[in-house]
C-alpha cells in the first residue's frame, strides 16, 4: 500500500501489535513518528528491535508499510556504519562461504551419519560461485577480506 | 408501619410532564409515593383541585410547569406562581400547613431536576408527617 | 482436495541452516519427497538466500542482487524454486516477486549479474514446501502416502515469514490461517491450540544474531502459552533451532513428522541424531 | 403526470420519505425487500443521545405507515427491471413467496410454538437458532410470519407441515409462487439504506473465531428485550454475564486494509450508547471504550460522551489484536497512546463497533437507474451540495444512509427533503379528504382496560396479574387485558377486536406515555369505530416501572392507582370533533445564510409566498468563511432570491411581534422603513450561529494570530505568507463555558488545510487538535492532508496551548508523545466553534420555541421530528438547530421547506378539539377570563350577556377554567368533572 509516513493517525495498532514491544522498550508507532517528523536516532538500538514479523504493516489501517520504513531507516543507519557487531559478522561470514552460517566439522559428521554429502552442493562445493557471491558484495562497495 | 405519604402532582403537558417522561427514560430513581395528573398547561391547576387533593387526604401537593419564559402557553406559569403564593397563604390558614404545597419548574430535559424534586419534596413530607386533615379526620 | 500442479521437478533451495546446521532436515524432505514423487534437482552454486533479516535490512540492492544470482540459477535449470525455510521463502519469493513487478528494478540486478557473466533469466516462481504441498500437490493425493497415524498432540508454529506480506502469500488469514495444521492432521496427529499460535518467534529481522536476549524472550513467552502438546511442528530451521532452544518439548520440522506417517524411522529423519 | 412513487428500503427514511409523499397525495409502492418494514432502527435497543426506546418510537411510525390508505408495502420485494418512460419509470418487481397469507394470518404464532425447522438467525447467529417459520423481529409489520423455505423441513424433506395442522385460520400456504409485478410510477426513492458489516476479515479481532467477540449490533440485540436472550447480555461460550466488556472503535472503517477509508460517523456514539446501556443492565459491569477520536457528531452528541465519560473508561488506542484464552476470556493488546504503552488486558466480552457498509443489491440497483456509485460503493448524489438528494436522473431520487452512513436525525430530515423535490414530478399537492370522526354513545360507559407489559420495560418491575385482577374490579371495566407491546400491530388488533366485539366505549391503555403513544392509540380507536377522545392513558412505564425498577410491591400499588384514576377519568369522557381552519399559502423565512436562502428559493419554487428576513444589510450569512465552492452556492441563492419574485426580501430587519396560530401568523417586523405588519401561515427560521470567543480559552486574536475566517480572505486575496501554519482547533468550544462540539470546524480547517497545501507547496502545517471529527467521507481530507504532510498533535483539554505572539510561537503538550512541543509559526489560526446566534433566546420567546441546554433552538422530537418546533407551523432549518455544514444545512432547509409546504399545500390545517367552552348559563360576564387568555380567544357576546370562545384561537391551556369565579368554563378533554374524579380515585380510601 505504501502510504506515506506522515499519514499515520498515530492509532497505536502498530505498537499494540509488536512482539519485540512485549519484551523490550521498543515502540513501533514512535519510530513511524520520529520519521515522520524526520528525527531519527540512529544510536538508537531500538532500530535493531523489529523481528520483521510485518505484523504493524498488515494492520496499520493507513496503509503504511511500517515494516519496509524500517528497513529503509536500518539501511540509512548502516550507511552511516551504525550497525550492530554481530550483523557486520554475518556478512562477513558470507562474504568469506557464501553462507551466513557456514557449515562445521560437527555437521559435517552429522550430513555423513545421515547419508548426506558432506557438503550440501551449494557455494561450499563450488569455489567459482562463491567467486561469484563476492564480485557482487565487492561491486556493492563490499569487502570483507579481513 | 411507617408513614408513606401519598403525594399528587400536577403537571403541565409540555415541560415538567416531558420531564417526569425523561425521569424514566434515563431510569432515574425516585420515591414511589408519587401520583401524576396531567394538564396541558399549569396555569390550568385550578385551586380547587388542590384543595381537593387536601381535602381527600392527600399529604403533599406538587405544581409543576415550565420555566419561567418558557410557558408553551406563553405566560400561564406566571399566573401559576401568583396562585401558588395565594395557596400557600390560605394552606396555612386551614391548619395544613404552606410546607405541604410545593412548586417547581422543570424543563422537559430536566429528568434528573423532576426526579430530584420528587425526593426532596417524599422526604419533606415524610418529616412533616400526615395530613392533619386525615389525622383530625380519624 | 486435489492438488493442482502437474509438476514434480523443483529446484530445490537449501539456504544455510538447514546444510549447515539441521541436515536432518534435508534428509527428511528429500525422503518424503521421493516418495512423493517430487524431482528435487539441487541448485549447484547457491548461496545464502541472501539472509532478509541482515542483508535486506541494510542493503537492498546487495539484496536483490545476490538473490537474483540464486533465482537465475534455477531459471537456468529451468524450474520453480521449492525452499524449506521461512526465511529463504521470505527472501526469494519476495525477491522474486518484487522484480517481476518492477522492470526497472530488474535492469539493475541484470546489470549487476552481468559482471558475473549471469542473467536472471526467466523469473522463476518460488514456493515454500508446506505450501506448496498444500496448495498444490494436495492432501488428498498427500494422504495416499500416508500409512502410519501417528497420535502426537502438536503445538503448530507457522512463523511470520510463511504468512506475511499477505501481498505476496497465497492465504491472506495471516491470524488464523489453517493450512499447516490441516497437514499436521493429516498425520494422525493433533494440532492443539495455543494462545500465543500466531506470535512470531522472535528470531527474524537480525533479531536473534544481533540481540538474542531479546529475541529469546519472545520466544519464551510464546512457548510459555503452549499446554497440552509433546511437540512443536515448525515449517522453518530458523524458528525451529530458536523455539527449540527454548522449548521443554521437541521441535520436529514437518517434513520429519510426514516422514514419520510415511512410515520412515526416526534414524532415518534424523530425529535420533537431532536429540 | 403520475402520481405514483416507489420507495426501495423501508427503513426510517424510506418509511418517512413515504409518509411525506402520502401526505402530498402521491400514492405510494413502498418495496422492502425483507419480510418487515422497519430497517436496522427496528432492531436497535435505544437510540442516541436520548436513550428512547428505539422500537417504542419507531413502532407508531410503523404503524402509522401502515395504516395510510396511500400507501401500499410491498415486502419480500426485489425492483429486478426498470424502464424510464416519459412519465417515470416502468418497475418490474419480483414478489418472492412469503407462504402465509396475510389476509387470513392473525399473528398468533400458533404455527411457530410447533415448527421444528431452524435456522440460525442473522446477527443473532451466536445466540440460538430460529424456527424456519417466524418474525424477523416481535414488532414485524405485516404482522403475519414467513416462512424461511431454506429452514423448513416440507420444502427441504416434504415432511412436517406442522404449521398447516396447528394454524386455525388455514393461512399456511405452501403453493405460493413468485410473481412479478409491473408498477407505473412517476419517481423512484432509494432508500436502501446501509448494513452493519460482519467483521470476519479483521482477523486479528477474531470475530467468528472467538466466542466471545460480538458485533454491536449483536449487542443492540441482546440488549433488546424483544432479543434472543430476552435482552439478557450474556456470553455464548458460558452464558455468564460478562463483567468486563471492551468496546473496539473503527472496525472496518478509516482502514485502508478492507478498503474502507470513510469513518462510520454512527458508530463512536452507538458504542457508547450501548457501553451505558450495558451499565444500566448490570452497575458491576467495568466498560472500556478503545478509540481513535471519539466522533460526536450530532446534536447532543458531545454532551453525551462527557456524561459517558463518568462511568465509561475510555482509552485512546486502536488494539493491534485478540487472543481467546482458554475459558472464553479474551486477551486484548493495545498501546494506551496517552502513555505509549503497549498493554495486555484481559476481557470477558469485546463488542467490535463495526463499520456500517452499502446494502446488498446496491449496485444492481445503481446499474438500473444509472447512478453512480462512490468508491466505497455507496449512491453518490453527485456532489451538487444544493440538492443532496437529487441525482443525474430526475425522476431517481436517493435518501438516508444508503449514500453513506448517517444517524437517524439526519436520515429523518433528508427524507422529509425528499418530497419537497417533487414538485417537479408531481406538480401541486393534493386535497385529502379529511375523515368525520365517529361520535360515541355518553351514557352507559363500557371501559376496556389494556395493560402493557412493554416487553420487559413494565412486566420485569410489577405483579401483571395482580394489576390485571384489580382493573377487572373497577366500575364499568368490562374487559382487562394484557399484552406484551399493545403498540404493536397485535396488540391494538386486539383493542379495536375488543371494541368491537364487546361494545366497549371508553378504553384506558395502562403503558408509556401520552405524549408519545397516545396518537398510535386515538387512530386505533377510530379505526374501530369509536372516538378517539374516549383514550385515557395510565403512564406505567416513564412515571412508574422505569423509576421504580426496585420495588415491586410499590410499583405494583402505583400502576393500580393510576390505572384507577384513568378508569375514572374514563367513565366521564367525552367524544371530541376536530375542526380545520384554512392556512395562509405563504411562509416567513427568518434568516439569510444558505439555510433561509435555500428554504426561500424551494418554497417559491413550489408556488408559495415567502418573505425573507435578515437583520444584516446583506445576504450570505456566514458562507463567506468558507470554501470558495460554498460562496458559489451563496451567490448563486442570492441571485435567485434577489431576482424572485415570489420571495419579498427584507434586509436590515428583524421581528419585533409575533402573533397568532398556525395557518394565519400575524407579524411585526422592524424594518428600515419603519414597522411593517405582515401575515404568514408558516415560519422558517434559519437564524444560525455565531462564532465562540476564544478569549475564554485565553487565545487573543491579532497580529499573526488570527481566525479562520481571516485565512480564508487571505487565500482569496492571494496574500497569504509565510510557511508555517498552526491551526488550534476547538477555540472556544468543548470548555466548561460551551461543552458543545461545534461540529463543523474541525471538517473546515481539513478543507483550509488542503487548500494551503495545494497553493503553498512547501507549507508546515500543524493542528493542535483534542479529536479529528472528520466523519463520514471527511475522514479522506483528513487522510489527504495528513498524507502530505500536515502534522497533528492531540492536546488534551486539561492543557490547553499557550500562544506566544511576540515570538510566534506555540507550546503544547502532545498526549500521544507525552512530550511538550514548541511550535514556531507565521500564522496562527483558530478554529473558533459555534454558539447560539445573538438574539436567539429573544426569537425563542417571541414564538414561544423552546431551546437545548446549549442555546440552540430545541426541535420537537430529536429522532423523528428534527425539523418540527413545538410550535405548529413553525420550522427550524440550519445551523441554528446545531451547528451544521453548508451541505447539511442545505439538506435540512429544503427538507423543511418541504414541511411548511405540506401544511400549507393542502390549504387546510385540524384544529385540536380540546378548547375551552362556555356554559352561557352559568357565566356571569364578569370579564376575568377575557383578560387572562394569552391568546385572545375569549370575547364577550353580542348582547353582553356572557362570554364566547373563538376556537380556532384556543390553545387549550386552561388558565380561563382555572380563574373562572363561577365555574362557567370547562376545558374539552380536563373537564372539571374528570379532574376531580381523578383527584377522588386517586386519594380513595385515604382519608378514612
Ligand atoms: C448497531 C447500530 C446502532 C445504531 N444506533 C443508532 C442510534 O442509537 N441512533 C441513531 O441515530 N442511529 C443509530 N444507528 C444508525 C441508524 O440505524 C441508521 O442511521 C438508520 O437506521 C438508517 O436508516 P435507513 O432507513 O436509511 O436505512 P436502514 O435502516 O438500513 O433501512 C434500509 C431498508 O432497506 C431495505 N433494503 C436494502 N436493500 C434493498 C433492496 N435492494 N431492495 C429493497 N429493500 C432493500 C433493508 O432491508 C432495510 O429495511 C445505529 C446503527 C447501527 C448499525
Ligand atoms: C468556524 C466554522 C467554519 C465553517 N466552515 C465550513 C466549511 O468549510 N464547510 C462547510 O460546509 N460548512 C462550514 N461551516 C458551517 C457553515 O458556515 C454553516 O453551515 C452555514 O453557514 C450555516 O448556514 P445558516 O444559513 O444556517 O446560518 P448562517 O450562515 O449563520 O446565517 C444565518 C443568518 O441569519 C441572520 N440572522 C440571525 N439572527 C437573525 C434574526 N434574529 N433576524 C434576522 N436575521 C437573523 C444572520 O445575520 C445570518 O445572515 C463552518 C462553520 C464554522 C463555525
Ligand atoms: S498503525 Fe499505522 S496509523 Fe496506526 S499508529 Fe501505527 S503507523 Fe500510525
Ligand atoms: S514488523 Fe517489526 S515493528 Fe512491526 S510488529 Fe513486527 S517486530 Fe514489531
Ligand atoms: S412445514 Fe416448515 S414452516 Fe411449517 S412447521 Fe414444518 S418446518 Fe416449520
Ligand atoms: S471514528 Fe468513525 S468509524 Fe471510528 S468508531 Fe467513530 S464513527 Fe465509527
Ligand atoms: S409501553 Fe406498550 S404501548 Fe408503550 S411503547 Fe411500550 S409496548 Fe408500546
Ligand atoms: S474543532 Fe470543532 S468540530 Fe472539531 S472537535 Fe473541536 S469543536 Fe468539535
Ligand atoms: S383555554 Fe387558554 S387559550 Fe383557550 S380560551 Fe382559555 S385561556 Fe384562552
Ligand atoms: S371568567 Fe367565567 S364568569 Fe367571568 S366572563 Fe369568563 S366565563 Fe364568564
Amino acid at each position: 500500500m505504501n502510504k506515506d509516513v506522515r499519514s499515520c493517525m498515530k492509532c497505536g495498532s502498530c505498537t499494540a501489535s509488536c512482539p519485540s514491544g512485549r519484551v523490550v522498550a521498543f515502540r513501533t508507532r514512535k519510530l513511524v513518528e520520529d520519521r515522520a517528523i524526520g528525527e531519527i536516532d540512529y544510536d538508537d538500538l531500538s532500530l535493531w528491535y523489529c523481528t520483521t514479523c510485518f505484523n504493524c504493516m498488515e494492520r496499520c489501517p493507513r496503509g503504511i508499510d511500517i515494516t519496509d520504513e524500517i528497513l529503509k531507516i536500518r539501511e540509512e543507519a548502516y550507511r552511516k556504519g551504525k550497525v550492530l557487531e554481530p550483523h557486520r559478522a554475518v556478512l562477513r561470514y558470507i562474504y568469506r562461504s557464501g553462507h551466513a552460517v557456514p557449515i562445521n566439522p560437527e555437521v559435517r559428521e552429522k550430513r555423513m551419519a545421515l547419508g548426506l554429502s558432506e557438503l550440501p552442493p551449494t557455494t561450499h562445493t563450488f569455489e567459482e560461485a562463491l567467486l561469484e557471491v563476492r564480485r557482487i558484495m565487492e561491486d556493492e562497495g563490499i569487502e570483507y577480506k579481513e | 408501619m411507617s408513614f408513606e405519604p401519598r403525594i399528587v402532582a400536577f403537571l403541565c403537558n409540555w415541560c415538567s410532564y416531558g420531564a417526569a417522561d425523561m425521569a424514566g427514560t434515563s431510569r432515574i430513581q425516585y420515591p414511589p409515593n408519587v401520583r401524576v395528573i396531567r394538564f396541558m398547561c399549569s396555569g390550568r391547576i385550578d385551586p380547587n383541585f388542590v384543595l381537593e387533593a387536601f381535602l381527600r387526604g392527600a399529604d403533599g401537593v406538587m405544581m409543576t410547569g415550565c420555566h419561567i419564559g418558557d410557558c408553551h402557553y406563553i405566560d400561564g406559569n406566571y399566573k401559576t406562581a401568583n396562585r401558588y403564593e395565594f395557596l400557600k397563604h390560605y394552606l396555612d390558614i386551614l391548619g395544613i400547613g404552606a410546607d405541604r404545597l410545593q412548586l417547581e419548574w422543570c424543563s422537559a430535559a430536566e429528568g434528573l431536576k423532576f426526579a430530584q424534586s420528587v425526593t426532596a419534596f417524599t422526604e419533606r413530607i415524610r418529616a412533616l408527617g400526615p395530613n392533619p386533615l386525615k389525622e383530625g379526620g380519624k | 482436495m486435489r492438488g493442482l500442479s502437474t509438476k514434480s521437478d523443483f529446484s530445490l533451495f537449501l539456504g544455510c541452516l538447514i546444510p549447515n546446521r539441521l541436515p536432518e532436515i534435508e534428509k527428511s524432505t528429500r525422503l518424503v519427497c521421493e516418495r512423493l514423487g517430487i524431482n528435487l534437482h539441487d541448485m549447484k552454486g547457491a548461496s545464502c538466500c541472501p539472509a532478509p533479516g541482515v542483508m535486506k535490512s541494510f542493503d537492498k540492492a546487495l539484496w536483490l542482487k545476490i538473490a537474483g544470482r540464486n533465482l537465475d540459477i534455477a531459471a537456468n535449470m529451468g524450474m520453480d524454486i521449492i525452499t524449506l525455510c521461512n526465511g529463504c521463502y521470505g527472501t526469494l519469493k519476495d525477491a522474486s516477486m518484487e522484480l517481476k513487478d518492477d522492470p526497472e528494478l530488474q535492469e539493475v540486478v541484470r546489470a549487476s549479474l552481468s559482471t558475473i557473466d549471469r542473467d536472471l533469466g526467466k523469473i522463476v516462481d518460488v514456493y515454500h514446501f508446506v505450501e506448496y504441498l498444500y496448495f498444490d500437490y494436495g492432501l488428498d493425493d498427500l494422504s495416499d502416502h500416508i500409512t502410519k497415524k501417528l497420535d502426537y498432540k502438536v503445538a503448530a508454529h507457522y512463523g511470520c515469514h510463511l504468512l506475511k506480506p499477505i501481498k505476496y502469500r497465497r492465504t491472506k488469514d495471516f491470524d488464523a490461517p489453517t493450512f499447516f495444521d490441516e497437514l499436521i492432521e493429516l498425520t494422525g496427529s493433533t494440532s492443539v491450540d495455543y494462545v500465543e499460535k500466531n506470535t512470531c518467534c522472535g528470531a527474524g529481522g537480525g533479531l536473534r544474531s544481533g540481540l538474542k536476549d531479546v529475541a529469546l524472550d519472545i520466544a519464551r513467552k510464546k512457548v510459555a502459552s503452549i499446554k497440552d502438546a509433546n511437540m512443536i511442528v515448525t515449517p522453518c530451521p530458523f524458528c525451529h533451532m530458536q523455539l527449540a532452544q527454548v522449548s521443554n518439548i521437541p521441535v520436529v520440522y514437518y517434513s520429519q513428522l510426514l516422514a514419520l506417517s510415511m512410515g520412515f524411522s526416526e534414524e532415518e529423519v534424523g530425529m535420533a541424531v537431532g536429540k | 403526470m403520475i402520481k405514483t412513487a416507489a420507495v426501495v428500503g423501508a427503513g426510517v427514511s424510506g418509511m418517512q420519505a413515504a409518509l411525506s409523499l402520502a401526505d402530498r397525495g402521491v400514492k405510494v409502492f413502498l418495496i422492502e425487500n425483507t419480510s418487515s418494514i422497519g430497517g436496522i432502527m427496528a432492531r436497535l435497543d435505544k437510540t442516541m443521545p436520548t436513550l428512547d426506546c428505539s422500537i417504542c418510537i419507531l413502532s407508531p411510525f410503523m404503524l402509522a405507515v401502515a395504516r395510510n390508505p396511500m400507501i401500499e408495502i410491498m415486502t419480500l420485494c426485489d425492483v429486478v427491471g426498470a424502464i424510464k418512460t416519459e412519465h417515470g419509470y416502468n418497475l418490474e418487481v419480483l414478489k418472492r413467496p412469503r407462504y402465509v397469507d396475510l389476509e387470513k394470518c392473525t399473528g398468533c404464532r400458533d404455527c411457530m410454538a410447533k415448527c421444528p425447522g431452524k435456522v440460525i438467525m442473522p446477527f443473532e447467529e451466536n445466540f440460538g437458532r430460529i424456527k424456519a417459520i417466524r418474525f424477523d423481529f416481535d414488532q414485524a409489520i405485516p404482522a403475519v410470519p414467513y416462512i424461511d423455505k431454506d429452514a423448513c423441513l416440507y420444502f427441504s424433506k416434504g415432511i412436517c407441515g406442522n404449521c398447516v395442522k396447528f394454524c386455525q385460520k388455514g393461512a399456511i400456504d405452501f403453493e405460493q409462487q413468485e410473481e412479478t409485478l409491473n408498477l407505473e410510477v412517476g419517481g423512484v426513492f432509494l432508500a436502501t439504506g446501509s448494513r452493519p458489516y460482519l467483521p470476519f476479515d479483521k482477523t486479528e479481532y477474531g470475530y467468528g473465531r472467538y466466542k466471545n467477540v460480538i458485533t454491536a449490533m449483536e449487542l443492540e440485540r441482546l440488549l433488546s428485550a424483544s432479543g434472543p436472550t430476552s435482552g439478557h447480555v450474556i456470553r455464548l461460550n458460558d452464558k455468564k454475564e460478562p463483567k468486563k466488556i471492551a468496546f473496539i472503535n473503527c472496525v472496518g472503517s478509516r482502514d485502508l486494509r478492507t478498503n474502507r477509508g470513510y469513518c462510520s460517523k454512527v458508530c463512536c456514539m452507538y458504542g457508547i450508547k450501548e457501553a451505558l446501556l450495558v451499565k444500566d443492565h448490570d452497575p458491576e459491569a467495568r466498560v472500556t471504550i478503545f478509540y481513535i477520536d471519539i466522533r460526536a457528531s450530532g446534536k447532543g452528541y458531545e454532551e453525551f460522551y462527557q456524561r459517558a465519560k463518568n462511568s465509561i473508561r475510555f482509552i485512546r488506542g486502536r488494539p493491534g489484536e485478540l487472543l481467546e484464552l482458554d475459558n472464553g476470556d479474551l486477551l486484548l493488546r493495545y498501546e494506551d497512546t496517552e502513555s505509549q504503552q503497549p498493554m495486555e488486558e484481559v476481557f470477558d466480552m469485546v463488542v467490535l463497533n463495526s463499520a456500517l457498509v452499502p446494502s446488498e443489491g446496491s449496485e444492481q440497483l445503481a446499474k438500473m437507474f444509472g447512478i453512480p456509485l462512490n468508491e466505497y460503493g455507496f449512491f453518490d448524489a453527485g456532489g451538487d451540495p444544493a440538492s443532496p438528494i437529487s441525482t443525474d436522473n430526475d425522476k431517481v431520487f436517493i435518501i438516508g444512509a444508503c449514500q453513506g452512513p448517517n444517524d437517524i436525525t439526519d436520515c429523518v430530515s433528508q427524507s422529509i427533503g425528499a418530497v419537497a423535490k417533487t414538485y417537479s414530478i408531481y406538480g401541486d399537492v393534493v386535497e385529502r379528504e379529511s375523515k368525520e370522526l365517529p361520535g360515541t354513545d355518553k351514557e352507559n360507559p363500557r371501559v376496556g382496560v389494556f395493560v402493557c407489559h412493554c416487553g420487559k420495560n413494565i412486566g420485569k418491575y410489577v405483579n401483571m396479574d395482580e394489576i390485571v385482577e384489580y382493573a377487572k374490579t373497577l366500575p364499568d371495566v368490562v374487559y382487562v387485558e394484557d399484552s406484551l407491546f399493545t403498540c404493536s400491530e397485535s396488540g391494538q388488533k386486539s383493542i379495536k377486536e375488543k371494541i368491537q366485539e364487546l361494545d366497549l366505549n371508553r378504553v384506558v391503555v395502562a403503558a408509556c406515555s401520552p405524549k408519545t403513544h397516545e396518537n398510535t392509540f386515538q387512530e386505533a380507536l377510530v379505526e374501530a369505530g369509536l372516538n378517539p377522545y374516549m383514550l385515557e392513558m395510565a403512564n406505567i412505564r416513564n412515571q412508574c416501572t422505569w423509576v421504580h425498577s426496585d420495588c415491586e410491591n410499590e410499583s405494583t400499588e402505583k400502576s393500580k392507582d393510576l390505572i384507577r384514576m384513568a378508569v375514572s377519568k374514563a367513565r366521564l369522557l367525552d367524544p371530541l370533533f376536530e375542526r380545520e381552519v384554512d392556512v395562509r399559502q405563504s411562509c416567513v423565512v427568518i434568516g439569510g445564510g444558505v439555510s433561509g436562502m435555500a428554504s426561500a428559493v424551494e418554497l417559491s419554487r413550489s408556488g408559495f409566498e415567502v418573505s425573507l428576513i435578515e437583520r444584516e444589510d446583506h445576504l450570505g450569512g456566514k458562507s463567506y468563511v468558507t470554501d470558495p465552492k460554498y460562496r458559489e452556492i451563496a451567490k448563486h441563492l442570492i441571485d435567485s432570491v434577489t431576482s424572485d419574485e415570489n420571495i419579498r426580501l427584507y434586509l436590515s430587519s428583524q421581528i419585533v411581534h409575533v402573533d397568532g396560530f398556525v395557518g394565519n401568523f400575524d407579524l411585526t417586523l422592524d424594518t428600515p422603513n419603519g414597522e411593517v405588519n405582515a401575515n404568514a401561515g408558516t415560519f422558517i427560521i434559519a437564524t444560525g450561529y455565531d462564532f465562540a470567543d476564544p478569549s475564554v480559552d485565553g487565545y487573543v486574536i491579532g497580529g499573526p494570530v488570527i481566525a479562520e475566517e481571516e485565512l480564508v480572505r487571505m487565500m482569496d486575496e492571494e496574500r497569504l505568507a509565510g510557511k508555517d501554519f498552526t491551526f488550534i482547533l476547538c477555540a472556544g468550544v468543548r470548555n466548561k463555558a460551551h461543552p458543545e462540539c461545534s461540529r463543523v470546524c474541525c471538517i473546515s480547517a481539513l478543507r483550509q488545510i488542503k487548500r494551503i497545501q495545494d497553493t503553498v507547496p512547501d507549507a508546515n502545517i500543524t493542528v493542535l487538535y483534542q479529536d479529528i471529527r472528520a466523519y463520514g467521507y471527511y475522514e479522506d481530507i483528513y487522510r489527504q492532508v495528513s498524507e502530505n504532510g500536515a502534522r497533528f498533535i492531540r492536546y488534551s483539554p486539561d492543557s490547553l496551548p499557550s500562544i506566544d505572539a511576540n515570538s510566534k510561537s506555540v507550546g503544547v503538550y502532545d498526549t500521544t508523545s507525552s512530550r511538550t512541543l514548541k511550535i514556531g509559526f507565521d500564522l496562527c489560526i483558530l478554529e473558533r466553534g459555534a454558539i447560539p446566534s445573538r438574539g436567539t433566546n429573544e426569537l425563542r420567546q417571541l414564538f414561544k420555541a423552546s431551546a437545548a441546554p446549549t442555546g440552540f433552538f430545541a426541535e420537537a422530537h430529536l429522532k423523528l421530528a428534527p425539523l418540527d418546533t413545538a410550535i405548529d407551523g413553525v420550522f427550524i432549518a440550519g445551523a441554528c438547530q446545531y451547528p451544521k455544514t453548508v451541505e447539511e444545512s442545505l439538506s435540512q432547509a429544503i427538507s423543511s421547506a418541504g414541511r411548511a409546504g405540506i401544511i400549507m399545500g393542502s390549504g387546510k390545517y385540524k384544529v385540536q378539539p380540546t378548547t375551552a367552552s362556555i356554559d352561557e348559563a352559568k357565566c356571569v360576564a364578569c370579564g376575568l377570563c377575557e383578560k387572562l387568555c394569552p391568546y385572545k380567544a375569549l370575547k364577550m357576546s353580542e348582547d353582553g350577556k356572557h362570554m364566547e370562545v373563538i376556537e380556532v384561537s384556543c390553545k387549550g391551556c386552561g388558565t380561563c377554567a382555572a380563574f373562572c369565579p363561577s365555574n362557567a368554563i370547562s376545558m374539552k378533554g380536563f373537564t372539571y368533572q374528570q379532574e376531580k374524579e381523578k383527584i377522588k380515585a386517586l386519594l380513595r380510601g385515604v382519608a378514612k
